[in-house]
């Protein structure tokens, strides 16, 4: 089975005490190549890629059950960024030349997507000034993108822009004429890059599909996020329950103080709704359901209180050794806290499923 | 959706279109006094139908009066029935036997017990009440004081017995009794049946917040159980109780009011109505709305994790350890919605009678109070949260049950 | 001290089981007459008002200590009604005459006041239907208002209406012609009703300014229901740490167990800090403060909120006695859910708290 | 206000108009490092000016380099300074010794310990650090392990200190020793003074999340103690601690972050500028509003609440039994505010390093990891709450003290 597979490869090959390792040695793009190429060869980058473009198609629910294992030992890579929320463009977006062009080289590794929506601080998906004028047979694209994951190492961005007809994503490779970018050090020590864009010309085939292509894309950002979040917020939990029951004072392991017992309780409660809601948005993506962008709004943000409640409950419970940067509950916390902002919070998703029932 | 499974559901929908009585058609629960006539024979008649299809507790084996259906055609069976805006009254109509005895006397009766009680219980004849709780004893059931005394056939039981739900309107009782009073604490009790019509059983109704009586206090003054009706082994009850209590939490664990009608309006639409939407149809009251979300998610959550886990237990017997953690979260859903409902409804959330308050204003406020009572009956959140860091953390015990 | 005398006569003349008995009796008005006599005696309906009009112009605060000790035992009577949201309307709105033909009737008990200002199920004091158009030198009046506080046993009405300049507060008799009201069955058994006003023709003397002085008023009322609220909650929480002291489970008193033990530690920090806040509301009105908008809308809500979790527990932590209409926490925990919609809920506070704060 | 204080507040401030240097102005605290030249200079003379006048420590009395005022003026003297956008430094240069130190010397102190560790402390020369905790024992402080033998005229110290505050950087130490190994826990334990420039001292930092290095484990390797610098009787540590520890809630029970500056914009125009307004003014984010407003009024009744007891304290010189409350309280406001803070600033809220964040976002960042301690240093929630639960509720004490 691939969780097992994949659990044994990331507490053996790429542990947190690798993530650490790579942190302190200040790895430019936030990621062990070797890492990377290990991936690739189990053929993850192909989870979601059809046979004959090279792929498994083992659908999201599958890639969730990897990305949950990476989200437990923090394992950095750009495998979320381009085989998950890349590939989904293309699949989605794409037409068959672009899926042909593109989808091998994701699978092998070559080519490394990522995708180029907000433009500041804020999730605001609906509204960018970044603008794709069409010129000749293609666009010149002009903008700012913030925060792009794994924006460093990226060969090719897939920008939202506004183009002729309304927003749309647009794939612009990353040595195109006009493109630069920032390279940004964040507390989670995560591989994020502002990329600027000036008059950057691209063919009519970058066309990857309008807002309703974004929305898909970013639902299934958000679903495949969902299972990462699971993962830092399951190994948080599972140190916390392992302290409870080591860590003794007034000579008793502590977890037999009752109120320390009810929040271990209450936080294993959160845990089996949140993985209920991360699970049924990647099944709804899998099988196409309609009620697909509700659920993975609830994914977001469900998963998104129980992490951010367990990541701090992590270091209340540890008390001083917690605070320590030896210790790897602040690792923990830091990744819980940058994954808060991206795809939109709790706040954005709740906004969004309000509105998504009618209200 | 297997298509056996599709097979069957086509199967129940025809018997159900051939023999439900539109009469009945969007009635709710607890309308069994308020109907009259002709509906009332309809009432009867659908009970019977159910009954002798073995629909009143349809995974139940056959010879016991049930149809011997698995969970998923059980649940399907369900579902046809609302889908014509129906109810099956059979389980109310039990009390607690298709939800709680029953289960248990599959797993600890005899052939003879067995035979004796269920079927009458799966036709919706028999209603069953609970003798657990006493005065001053709380969660803690082990520390009951009614005694049952060896007369030969029968015991003799002596004492007092507090929210028993139902047992004015019971023709049978389970009741958790001392029958070695010289044993330590969990042991030395027993569980017993006796018939409630008798000269040493009295019922005194409790009045609650809510207006209603649900509850009873019940008195044992000479009461008989004959030993032909003892559950499980003597100075065993326990284990049974533990069993029964299992059973009950499992019930417990859908997020809907026990009070809900059939078709209740979402909480978003009559939110809608009271507090009025802006300009871009988001409710106007924008504090409302983000914990009127929250509380949907929420509730969203919970279904999907009993969905998770019906698939993941699929064909095990044993109750799943996360039963627990449904409990407190059906709870705390319930408990919000109500709360939730009667916030939105403001100053005529507060009605009590008369004509200046809709139906619906007054069953928010009844409900609401009403359900006060899940988080205490069937064991407290604290008493879950306990189960929970024992049984499925592992945490060592702790010296505090409470 | 007014506060000793207060509790003193509440325990003691007062108490919650004279709520009871009134409440199982059907008493039409919802209070006892004698009750309110004896309130007059002593003076309470004079504490707002001047010296020169027979009162003796003791304040909010001490208006607050008084009832904070009727909350405690959910006495019922029109002296808030009447004494503090009356008698303020026509201090701040009224002119000599007014004054001079009102306040020694407050104070004698012979004049009940109340504030009819809302007209459907939520509190939106800034829009209104009822109408009162000029009318030759008078007024003349048409709408309803809804679940007016002690609207069968008030003599006169001070009805919000949109008048000729805005919205303004009107003096209406309760038995001028044209005035009809309906008594209400509510969950805490308090007197309300719904008053409707049809053609009702009112002097000129009736007005009794305009929005500045309802929303002043409104301000008032609530600072003075803050007060009520915390005695409410206070005497949930005494009954809940009394019985965390007595009963007991497994042997032992359960206030031993440290989840509840922490719970009551939880609960004391709310109320403590629910206190100042009613308590600042009362002495900014005293003061004439300029915040005194803050601390009003601040004392309703963190009150409220305080009131509806500490009503929750006296329920939860009682178990089944507490579901019991025989016991009196039931009483408590709807007379908490009555007050709360009262003059804007938390969440109305928040949203104006925010406003005045400029977001 | 009473006209003595307004009086008193004229004085003050014509005092700091003469001697606050202007180009200090608005420079917030922890930038002593960053000054230069003349800056420094002046810092210095501020330091030295406020010394002399007794107000590094101006509760304090007279004669012990204070200036005998009373808490009203006290605040008084802060707030003038605080007019003119300055800070009086003295009492972070001081480290623990005008917070706890000090007022725990004033009372359990002989004249000599007073006139010779006192006067330098409120000139701010001397940096004291607390050596409390141990490893493994957590809020556990009495089942410490740090040795002291008696050798005649001094004790000679063994053992390990963590989580010593600023102990790299102090002048002396106050540390809690076992001194009677055969006693019960708490019996056996004194309270010494040791300077920390001496051979048997070694302090290590520890590097913390926030990437900062404010505490230290601090080793004793036959380190030594005069027996002059005995606070408190021989074997009655525990007393001299428990003080130490109520000054330490009541100097924890102020709202504000440790590291905010003079003037730090209010937290909803820094949400206004980052997730914008709706045409009616109101914060976009209609759930982070809600959120905001929250926290706001807890902010605000939380400060209402000090102003109250301090009001209610007036002239008693026992701590208050509720500054147990507003030890928790101001974590809760603290630790939300940063968070919120981050959640305002999104994918901006997370800048570690370089010219992409501003100074204010990086700034969140660190104030909202360091203030995760605040909740862990000076006993956790837990501990307060049991000490509410105990020593102000009256309920009975548990077998459970975590």
């Amino acid at each position: 089975m691939i969780r097992d597979q994949a659990q044994a490869w990331a507490t053996e090959q790429a542990p947190v005490a690798a993530f650490r390792r790579m942190r302190d040695a200040g790895v430019a793009n936030r990621f062990e190549p070797a890492t990377w190429e290990s991936m690739v060869e189990m053929g993850w980058t192909g989870i979601l890629v059809p046979e004959t473009y090279g792929g498994s198609d083992l659908g999201y629910l599958t890639f969730g059950v990897v990305l949950e294992q990476l989200g437990r030992q923090l394992t950095a890579s750009p495998l979320y960024a381009s085989a998950l929320v890349g590939a989904s463009a293309v699949l989605l977006g794409g037409s068959d030349a672009q899926k042909e062009a593109l989808l091998p080289k994701v699978v092998d590794g070559s080519e490394i997507l990522t995708l180029a929506v907000d433009e500041g601080p804020r999730h605001t998906p609906g509204t960018m000034a970044t603008a794709a004028e069409a010129d000749g047979d293609g666009y010149r694209i002009t903008g700012r993108k913030a925060q792009v994951l794994e924006g460093m190492s990226a060969t090719a961005f897939i920008v939202a822009a506004n183009g002729p007809n309304g927003i749309g994503l647009f794939l612009v490779p990353a040595d195109a004429s006009g493109v630069s970018r920032t390279a940004l050090s964040t507390v989670d020590n995560r591989g994020y890059a502002h990329v600027d864009l000036v008059d950057v010309r691209v063919g009519g085939d970058a066309h990857l599909g309008d807002a309703d292509v974004l929305e898909a894309v970013l639902d299934r950002a958000r679903a495949g996020l969902g299972a990462e979040m699971l993962g830092v917020a399951s190994q948080a939990f599972d140190m916390t329950l392992d302290y409870l029951k080591t860590r003794e004072q007034f000579g008793r392991v502590i977890g037999s103080f009752q109120a320390l017992g009810h929040r271990a309780a209450d936080l294993y409660s959160q845990m089996e709704l949140a993985r209920s809601c991360a699970e049924a948005a990647l099944m709804a993506v899998d099988a196409g359901a309609e009620d697909t962008a509700e659920l993975c709004s609830l994914s977001k943000a469900k998963v998104g209180d129980f992490l951010h409640e367990m990541s701090n409950q992590l270091i209340q419970i540890h008390g001083g050794i917690g605070m320590t940067d030896e210790f790897d509950a602040g690792l923990y916390l830091k990744r819980a806290r940058a994954l808060e902002p991206l795809w939109g919070n709790q706040a954005f998703h709740r906004d969004r499923y309000a509105r998504l029932l009618g209200f | 959706m297997s298509d056996a499974l599709e097979a069957f559901r086509a199967e129940a929908r025809a018997w159900v279109e051939e023999n439900f009585p539109p009469s009945l058609a969007g009635k709710g629960m607890g309308m069994e006094g308020e109907l009259d006539g002709d509906t009332k024979a309809d009432f009867e008649l659908w009970r019977a139908r159910l009954g002798e299809k073995g629909w009143g507790a349809p995974t139940w084996p056959q010879e016991y009066g049930g149809a011997g259906l698995s969970h998923p055609q059980a649940k399907v069976v369900s579902e046809e029935i609302s889908r014509v805006g129906g109810l099956n009254p059979i389980p109310a109509l039990a009390g607690m036997g298709i939800t709680m005895v029953g289960p248990t006397l599959l797993e600890y009766g005899t052939d003879d017990q067995k035979a004796r009680h269920l079927p009458a219980t799966a036709r919706g004849e028999v209603r069953w009440c609970l003798g657990l709780s006493e005065p001053n004893a709380g969660s803690d059931l082990a520390s009951l004081a009614t005694k049952a005394e060896d007369k030969g056939d029968y015991f003799q039981l002596n004492g007092q017995k507090i929210w028993t739900s139902g047992a004015d309107i019971s023709h049978w009782c389970g009741a958790l009794v001392r029958t070695d009073p010289s044993a330590p604490k969990h042991k030395g009790i027993s569980f017993v049946m006796l018939p409630m019509d008798q000269e040493g059983v009295e019922t005194r109704p409790i009045r609650l917040i809510s207006g209603a009586s649900p509850f009873c206090e019940t008195f044992f003054n000479d009461a008989r159980a004959e030993k032909s009706d003892l559950l499980g082994d003597l100075n065993d009850g326990w284990s049974v109780v533990k069993r029964l209590l299992q059973h009950e939490r499992q019930s417990q664990t859908s997020a809907g009011s026990p009070m809900a009608s059939a078709k209740s309006k979402a909480i978003q639409d009559v939110a809608k109505e009271y507090a009025g939407t802006d300009d871009s149809g988001a409710l106007a009251d924008g504090d409302l709305r983000s914990r009127l979300v929250n509380h949907l998610m929420d509730a969203r959550s919970h279904s999907l994790t009993v969905r998770r886990i019906t698939a993941e237990a699929k064909g095990q017997v044993k109750v799943s350890a996360a039963a627990s953690i449904l409990k407190n979260s059906a709870t705390r859903i319930s408990q919000t919605k109500s709360e939730l409902t009667l916030e939105i409804m403001g100053a005529q959330g507060l009605g009590w009678e008369g004509a200046e308050f809709t139906a619906e204003e007054k069953n928010t406020v009844r409900e609401w109070l009403w359900g006060k009572a899940i988080s205490i009956y069937g064991g407290s959140f604290e008493v879950q949260k306990n189960i929970i860091s024992k049984n499925i953390l592992g945490l060592p015990e702790t010296t505090q049950k409470g």
